[in-house]
Formats: structure tokens, C-alpha cells, sequence
């Protein structure tokens, strides 16, 4: 077993145990290209079932202004978001407005939140299946790199793993804790 | 490999803190909430959907598309059954091909794709977007007007999902809902035309009033509003014509002037996209004018004429918001109460509306659009009160539909 | 032979004659409906097999300004035009932009020529086939009637004749003199 | 009905009189003047289709579709078969359905659809829409970056309009042609891959280099701009790397930096979409720069500084127009000289330019754009002139190419 194979098979215990109640099938692999071992991403989440009523999640209660207010662009979970914030267009920061898709797979940003000032680890989910929104468009891009590292892209359309590959609009979901800040800060 | 494993292990951890914040489920898609009276559709042309909005909050609800035609053909909704229509057409490859016609059935508390029915691919497309399909009552037959080679409508049964029949209706367009099983049409000769279907949709019967318009000196807009059995239409030249379809014929129940003598003499004159509106419950009409001359009978408004329709009087005149600074403001991402702001209003000229509908209820809202950026405000109908801005809706369009 | 099919018989030829080298197979009928006898139009006409190379059709060199500017909307031929202009999209007042089709049925309008004062008769054939220009706007409404007396207006997407119904750009082809002017002018 | 019949008289008559105007032929579509090497095709993703302009005239020549993606993927123009192709994705119900991807293939000179190739529905759809396929040298093949499930790329054989086959690629995405037969990729562990394909195409044989460079602390970015078999690609902090494909392994040939410490310390960075240009015949080197912090390797820069790229000296600094200003204006209908046009240039902040290309020719114009409204202007790359804006390209778009 590979050095990577090890380490993806803890990241992948240790996000079920950290995200508890999703269904968790992350399944993460390496491919050999040219000689070099290279993992292959992104990661492939289970969809929970329930689809609730309208729920806006809303701004964060314990911060002022644009920072805690996830229909600005300043939200402190948009750190490396890049499109049509879900907030704007009938969803929430954490659910795909009506009649779209969530896709299973996204790319991963680190932010930090300005409440408890600690570094947290996002989910940029893309809601999928209807154009674009075409509200409220974002693009900060702490810690995005370049396609060829991909789960840290957000220029990719990450609707790939939904139904259709339209693109309608981002979310922007908390994992848990990072181990450490982004690069950046 | 090491300095790999370091970047992949920035993303994700362990949390075993106590204090942070919950991690979020994945995969939820929201439902609606409870509708409300005030919720409107907008559409986009552009971006080629509609946009479902709750003129309290200003917020946008939701969106499904509508591809195919010049404007987004605008949802029509269906109160009885919980789902909103929408009419599309799709080419085999994108804007060539082969074409297909569609009515896709939306669920309208989830806005999803719950079914489809294909219909002939004739379906009307005309840049004012309005007339070109309609619900009857109950919801139990979509009715869709066609256009090509000949005029015809198609009656889809709601209830089968199937296509019943196509009616031709020559030298007659439009669709005016007047009943279940009945809708009245518009025609080059001046007259109007009352389509009786069955109880399975198929024809019954096609009734002709009396000549009572001159299609080319003063030509009825397509423009028209619904009270009940009747519908309103305003003339070019600004008079309001009543034709009332609940009889075995239809016949122009009744002709109002608009203007007096002296508002026309000053070139008042009616203008824009849905230039009407009306508020059964208090008998108000809502009417987009401007000064103007002949030709003019698709520009925007710098006034809203409120009157009462049954004293036939003007009671009101609202002044619309100044739509485009708004928009550009927001497109330059400059923010509401700076300076800057202030000047672009200051500068940038009022362009007026084209478009007004108001809500059903006892307090209703006017929402008021310009259809070349596509932006809207909102008043209280009651007063003329302006309530606000709805904020990013596109790049264009005009119209409106209270679901 | 009702009045309106000799006056179409007669609009036939005169238009043969008037315009000369296209061939021309202008359909006109008649339909009954509810009992009233009302036109069929529009007039569908041939298309003339020679595909031109690039033939700016430019500026009308008698007029200054904007009124002889084909990119313009003030432009005399567009009094009743809606759409955006072909001259502005890599076409011209008369072509249509490499790539896109024209379509042999259109709504038709009456412009008075500032050049000589005469009012000219004028085809506002769509180009199709392609997505929306984007480019040049222009909406002017003389003449223009509601769709239920299709000809006269402008507001229908006349791509029906053609082999795709998606609206490119809308050109303004002079047909020949008017009889009559306007109602409006 | 003698109203009626007035009323379509109104329309058509004979002509008798000698002096009028001649009339016009029906059914002409125009072809492309003759190509300069002035031309650029410009994107936008909102209309879904991408103009081609001439930088001379700064008149738009003809629009080509591209559907189905984020971006609009840009055309890819071939001089040698004078053919044009244009990567698209339909679904079977506009954003639903059955997906399908195609090369559509234009005549260069007339724009009509000429052709298409059915090639795997995995075509990347990725924001920045660069280097996700490519034209070979001679335009024998086409290569495609696929992006679902793992990375690939799509041979097509252009002279047979089939796909060849499909390689995997694992872990290297993009494709940065540099033969007839030969092209390279950029990979998640720091290294470039060199991917031969025989006289067929099919896979001949992948090569990586060494590892040059950090996909965490300082990646490259996609945006390189290419030197015959050579790639120049900067990294996020500023070093240009030369990566050479021209050997059996591709390898970094230099690296030097694009700032002086000094210019560091004033946070100096290179940041935008197609940030660098260069121009082989004067070894010129355009890059967008702005201050700003780590992070901002998106964001638009307010200049262009030029390089000698031989000496590895800035030689001169351009100041991009005030393009939001002009679009603005443009949209609000105001005149370029106007007092109005004068104040919002004075008052809406200049946001600097994303893009840059350069023809190859002897006098270059350096084309450049914001991507957030598409807005595009055009300098005189010799010496930094500005030459002219390119008006109302569309609402968004920043992606450029010379064909």
C-alpha cells in the first residue's frame, strides 16, 4: 500500500466519523499516469435523501455584515467560491434552490470564520440540471489552484457527477475543522 | 510525494472541538414555501428561463427555464393542479436541427420536471411573448396558439397528458381564457372569435362577433386583461373596448375613451409591453402612457394612469421608479445610498415602464418592469406607494405573471 | 373570384414586374374562417441562388448622418423595424451576416426615403439559424399592427419559413415604392 | 372588407418612376472578406456564441454558435483546411435530457456548418475555457480534454471527421499542442507530459519530465502562451517558466522572474484569464499585472507590462482604458463625446483588463478585455497606442483568439 493509498484511506475514515450523519461514500483512488502516482479526485459524496421545505438557512446569527450574510460575496464561507451564490437564487448556502440537483462531487476550499476565528473546511457543491442563475455572482479564489489539481479547482464545472452538467449555482458546506489554514493565510 | 500529501491533507480534518460549527448535510434541494398572493414570474430572454419572486421580500424564490423562443415563453401556471406549464422547443443540435415542441410540466410546490407532453412543433413565437398559451379554467386543457403555416391553436388535455386536437382558427390569434371549456381569440378582420371545445377538448365550436375594430386605423392591442367573462383591450388611440365572451357570440360590450379631448391634444397615448393591468376587487385599471406620436404604441411609460373602470375616471397617476440607474448602479456594483448612486440618478434619465400587473388580493402589490434591461419595482397597488426595487433579475425582459 | 383574390392575383404580378430579376413565387391565399374571409400572409418569395462575397452594403452615399447609416437604428429603412440590425452583426440592410439563412416570408413596412421624399415599400427579412446577434437593438414600430394581422407586424419571429425558427438578425430590403404612405406619416 | 384590402394596399405597389431606389435581392447571406491577420475571435457565454472582429475596422465579421458550456467554448480555427471548430454539448431537453457531445466544423470562409463529429460526452467544461482542445500543427487532429470520470483526452481525425481513440491521462489535464503529431499537459505532481500520437492517432507514447514545480505553493497557471515547441507558463507568484517539448522528454528549459524583488515587496502579481501574450517576431512578452495579495491570481489588472523576453527586461508599461466606463455608456444609449459619457468615465472606477493576445504579424494589435462584461479594446502593440474600443460585444466573456 502506497503512502497515498494510506492516506486516503484515513482521510476517508476520518471524514465519516467527522461529517457523522451523511452517508458518507467518499471514494477517492490513485491512477498511474507516466510513472508518477497522482491521486484522482474529487470526491464522491452519498445524496441525503430528505428534499426539506423551504429552509433558508439564512445569515449566521453571531456575525454582522456582509462576513456573516451568505447572499454577499464577503460570506466568510465564500473564500474560494466561483459563481452564482445559491442564496440568491432560491437556495441557501447549504441547499440547492427548488427543482435543482446537488452534485455529488466539488471541489474544496478553506476559510475562516470570523465568529470563533477558526479555519474550516468547505464543500462548493454546484446545484445542477437548470442555466444559469445568473444572481449574485462571486469569484474569490484563496486556495484555488489550476484544473490539473482538480478537487482544488473552482473553475471546473463540477456539475460532472450530477444528471445533466448544466450549471445553475454554488453552495458552500461546511466538513468540519481544517487541520490548517490555507496557503494564503 | 510528500509535499502532495502535505496539499491534499490543507483541505480536510478531523473536528473534534466542541464549539465550531456543525457540519451541513449534502444533496438538499429546498421546496417553495407557502405561496403567498404576492409572489410574480419575470422572465429572462437572455439567459432564457423565469424567475419566481415574493414582492414582500423582494427575494427570488426560485427559476425554471424556458428555452426556445425570443423572449422565454413565461410559465403559466395552474392553481388546481400544483404545476406551472411552460412551452419550449428544442433543436436536435442546439439552435439546428430537428425541432421539437414541449409543454414542460413543473411541480409548483418543488419547480420539478414532473412530466412532459410534446406537441406540434408550430408553437407561436412572438417577441411580446403574451396570448400565446393559456390555461383554461380549472385546468383541465392548455391551449396553444400556433403559428405556422396556417393559424391554429392545439388543445393539450392536462389530465391525460396527450395532445386532443388541433383547431385551425385562420386569420384569428391569441388565446383569452373566458371558461373551462371556452377562450376567445383576436382577428385581422376586426372581429373576435369565442372557441367552444368539449368536455375532450375537441372542437365544438368557433363563433364570430360583428366587425368592431379597424385593424389598421385603430387596431386593438394584444395587450388585453381579463375580468371574468370579459376581457379589456385598449385601442391605439387609446379606448378601452370590453368584449364580453359569455354569451353564444361574442359582442363588444362597451367603449371608453382613455383620455379626454385635452389629455389627447397633449399627445397622451397608451404604450409598452403588458400596458394594462386591473384589480377586479376595487375596480382599478392600471394603464403605462406617455406622450407620444402614432408608432409609438410599444414604448415605454412615464406615467401609470390608475382609474376607477366603472366611473370611467382617472383617480390616480403613479410615477415610475428610475429603473435604470437602479440597474446600472447594481451592475457597477456601486452601493445604494453612496454618492455615486445619487449622481447616476441624477444623470441617467428615467426611462419609464413597459409593463404593469398588480395581485388578486386585498392588498394588492403593482409591479411595474422595463423590458430592455429586464428590471422591476414594486408599489402598493392601493396607494401608489413605491415599496422597492427587485434587484438582479437579467439582462431584459418584460414580463410578468402573478401565479 | 372574390375581391381579395384578384387584389392578391394583382399584387402577384405587380410584384413580379416591380422587382424584376427574382424569381419570384410569392404565395398569397385566402382562408375562411368564423365565415369572414381573411388573407393568409405573409408572402413567402424564392431566394436567389447566388451566395455574394463579402458585399458591405454600406451607407446610402446620398444621406448624411445617421438617417443613411445601415448600423443605425435612426437608419430611414428601419421605421418598422424590430430586431437586431444585420448590419451590425457582419451582415448588411440587405444580406444577411456568413452563415445564417434568410428567411422567404417577412412582415413589411413603409419608409419614406429622406433622400428623394418617396415612401418605398420595405421586406424586413429575418436572418436564422443561429443564436440572437446581440448586437444593435433597435425597435421602431411604424406601421406595425398586432400578430392577428401578421404581415404588418413586426413582433413575430419571422424564421418561420425558414429551415431553423432561431432568430439571428433582421435585415430591410426595399421591394419597390409604396402607394400610399403610412397611416402614421 | 374594403378596408381590409386598403389596408394590405398599403404595403406593395409598382414602381414606374426612373429615379427611385433600386430594389434589393432576397435570400443573400454574405462570406468573410478576405482573412487579415488583424482578426480575433471574441466569446460570450451569456448569447452562447463567440464574434469575429477585425481590429481594424473594429467591426463584427460573423457570429459562430458554441453551446452547452460554462464558458462558450472559443472557436478553433485551422488556416490550412480553412475550417473552424467548435467543441459543443446539446442535451435532448435544452439543460436536460441525454447528453451529446460534437465538433461542429465551419467553412472558415462562409461560416455555414459544414460538418460534425460525435465524439465522447466527457468534453472539460471548465470557466476559464482555456486549453481544453486544440488544433495540431498541419490540422491533421484534434485533441480534446475530457474531464469525467478520469482525465483523458479525444483524438479526432479531422481529415476522416472520427474519433481515433481516447487516452488516459490520469493526473495531467490541458492540451498545448507543439507538432503535427505532439502535445503537452500539465500534471497534479508538478511535472508536464509530453503525448506522442502516430500517423493514425493513435498513442504512440506519454513522456513526463522531472517534477519543476509546486502544485501548493506555486502552481502554474493553465494560461501559457506558446513558442514554437516550447509553453511559457507563469506561476502564481510571478516566475515564468519555459517548458520544451521539442526533445524526447519534455523538460524546463528557464525560469526567470517576472518582478524584481522591489516589485515584490510592492506586491506587484500577475493575475487575470489570458494574463500573457507573446510575439515571436519581436520576442515581446505582455503580461497583466496588478497589487495584490495572495489569492488574486484571478483578479483583472490595471496594467501590461511588456517585456523584451530575450533580455528579460520590462520595457514598457501599458495602462489599460476605462472599459466599464465605454460599455456602460454603450448600454445607457449615451453619446461616446457627451458630457455624460465624461462624467461616468470620471466617476466608474477603470477595473483594468483580464486579457491579452497579440496578432503575429509585423504590425500586432494587442487586443484586451474584461471578462466580467466582455468589454474589449485595441491597442497598437508596438508602441502601447490605444486604437479603439470594440463596442457591444456581448455581457460577458473574456476569452480571445487570433484565427
Amino acid at each position: 500500500m502506497s503512502a497515498i493509498d494510506r492516506w486516503t484511506e484515513r482521510l476517508t475514515r476520518e471524514m465519516a466519523r467527522s461529517t457523522g450523519r451523511r452517508s458518507l461514500l467518499a471514494k477517492l483512488g490513485t491512477l498511474l499516469a507516466g510513472g508518477a502516482a497522482v491521486p484522482l479526485l474529487p470526491v464522491a459524496r452519498g445524496l441525503a435523501a430528505g428534499t426539506p421545505i423551504h429552509n433558508q438557512a439564512g445569515p449566521d446569527p453571531e456575525l454582522d455584515g456582509p462576513e456573516g450574510d451568505p447572499t454577499k460575496c464577503e460570506y466568510w464561507r465564500h473564500c474560494s467560491i466561483d459563481g452564482f451564490l445559491c442564496s440568491c437564487c432560491g437556495g441557501s448556502q447549504t441547499a440547492c434552490p427548488p427543482g435543482t440537483e446537488m452534485a455529488p462531487v466539488s471541489w474544496i476550499g478553506t476559510c475562516r470564520n470570523p465568529g470563533d476565528g477558526k479555519d474550516y473546511a468547505i464543500w462548493y457543491n454546484d446545484c445542477c440540471g437548470r442555466g444559469m442563475c445568473g444572481r449574485c455572482f462571486c469569484n474569490r479564489n484563496e486556495g484555488d489552484r489550476p484544473i490539473y489539481h482538480p478537487y482544488r479547482s473552482n473553475d471546473v464545472n463540477w456539475c460532472s457527477g450530477a444528471s445533466s452538467q448544466i450549471y445553475h449555482c454554488s453552495t458552500a458546506l461546511i466538513i468540519g475543522l481544517a487541520e490548517e489554514a490555507q496557503p494564503e493565510q | 510525494m510528500l509535499r502532495l500529501a502535505i496539499g491534499l491533507c490543507l483541505a480536510l480534518a478531523t473536528a473534534a472541538g466542541a464549539e465550531e460549527v456543525e457540519p451541513d448535510d449534502v444533496g438538499r434541494s429546498l421546496r417553495l414555501p407557502q405561496r403567498t398572493e404576492h409572489w410574480v414570474w419575470l422572465n429572462e430572454p437572455l439567459l432564457k428561463h423565469a424567475k419566481l419572486l415574493d414582492g414582500d421580500s423582494g427575494e427570488v424564490l426560485g427559476i425554471v427555464d424556458a428555452l426556445g423562443s425570443l423572449t422565454g415563453r413565461h410559465p403559466l401556471p395552474c392553481r388546481e393542479r400544483d404545476e406551472t406549464y411552460v412551452l419550449e422547443t428544442f433543436y436536435s443540435r442546439g439552435n439546428r436541427g430537428q425541432r421539437r415542441d414541449f409543454v414542460t410540466i413543473y411541480d409548483s410546490r418543488s419547480l420539478e420536471v414532473i412530466g412532459e407532453i410534446e406537441v406540434p412543433p408550430r408553437t407561436a413565437d412572438v417577441g411580446h411573448g403574451l396570448a400565446l398559451g393559456a390555461v383554461l379554467d380549472g385546468c383541465r386543457f392548455l391551449v396553444i396558439n400556433n403559428q405556422e403555416p396556417a393559424n391554429s391553436v392545439t388543445v393539450v388535455d392536462l389530465e391525460s397528458r396527450s395532445v386532443v386536437e388541433e383547431i385551425t382558427t385562420a386569420g384569428c390569434a391569441l388565446v383569452y381564457p373566458v371558461g373551462e371549456r371556452r377562450f376567445g381569440m383576436l382577428c385581422g378582420d376586426g372581429t373576435a372569435l369565442l372557441v367552444e371545445i368539449d368536455g375532450a377538448g375537441h372542437r365544438r365550436r368557433l363563433t364570430s362577433s360583428e366587425p368592431f375594430f379597424d385593424v389598421v386605423e385603430d387596431p386593438l392591442t394584444e395587450k388585453g386583461v381579463r375580468n371574468g367573462e370579459q376581457w379589456m383591450f385598449a385601442s391605439f388611440e387609446g379606448y378601452l373596448h370590453i368584449v364580453d365572451f359569455s354569451g353564444e357570440r361574442p359582442r363588444l360590450a362597451d367603449r371608453w375613451s382613455l383620455f379626454t379631448d385635452a389629455q389627447r391634444e397633449q399627445s397622451w397615448r397608451i404604450g409598452g409591453l403588458q400596458h394594462l393591468a386591473y384589480h377586479a376587487p376595487t375596480k382599478r385599471l392600471y394603464s403605462v402612457v406617455h406622450q407620444g406620436g402614432k408608432g409609438t404604441h410599444k414604448d415605454a411609460g412615464n406615467e401609470i394612469w390608475v382609474y376607477d373602470a366603472e366611473r370611467r375616471q382617472r383617480v390616480q397617476v403613479i410615477g415610475p421608479p428610475p429603473l435604470l440607474a437602479a440597474f446600472l448602479r447594481r451592475m457597477s456594483g456601486i452601493e445604494p445610498d453612496s454618492w455615486t448612486a445619487w449622481l447616476m440618478e441624477a444623470v441617467i434619465p428615467n426611462q419609464g415602464v413597459h409593463s404593469v400587473v398588480v395581485t388578486p388580493d386585498e392588498q394588492p402589490l403593482l409591479f411595474v418592469r422595463h423590458r430592455e434591461n429586464g428590471s422591476a419595482g414594486v408599489f402598493d397597488a392601493r396607494d401608489g406607494t413605491f415599496v422597492r426595487y427587485l434587484e438582479e433579475i437579467g439582462l431584459g425582459g418584460g414580463l410578468m405573471v402573478v401565479p
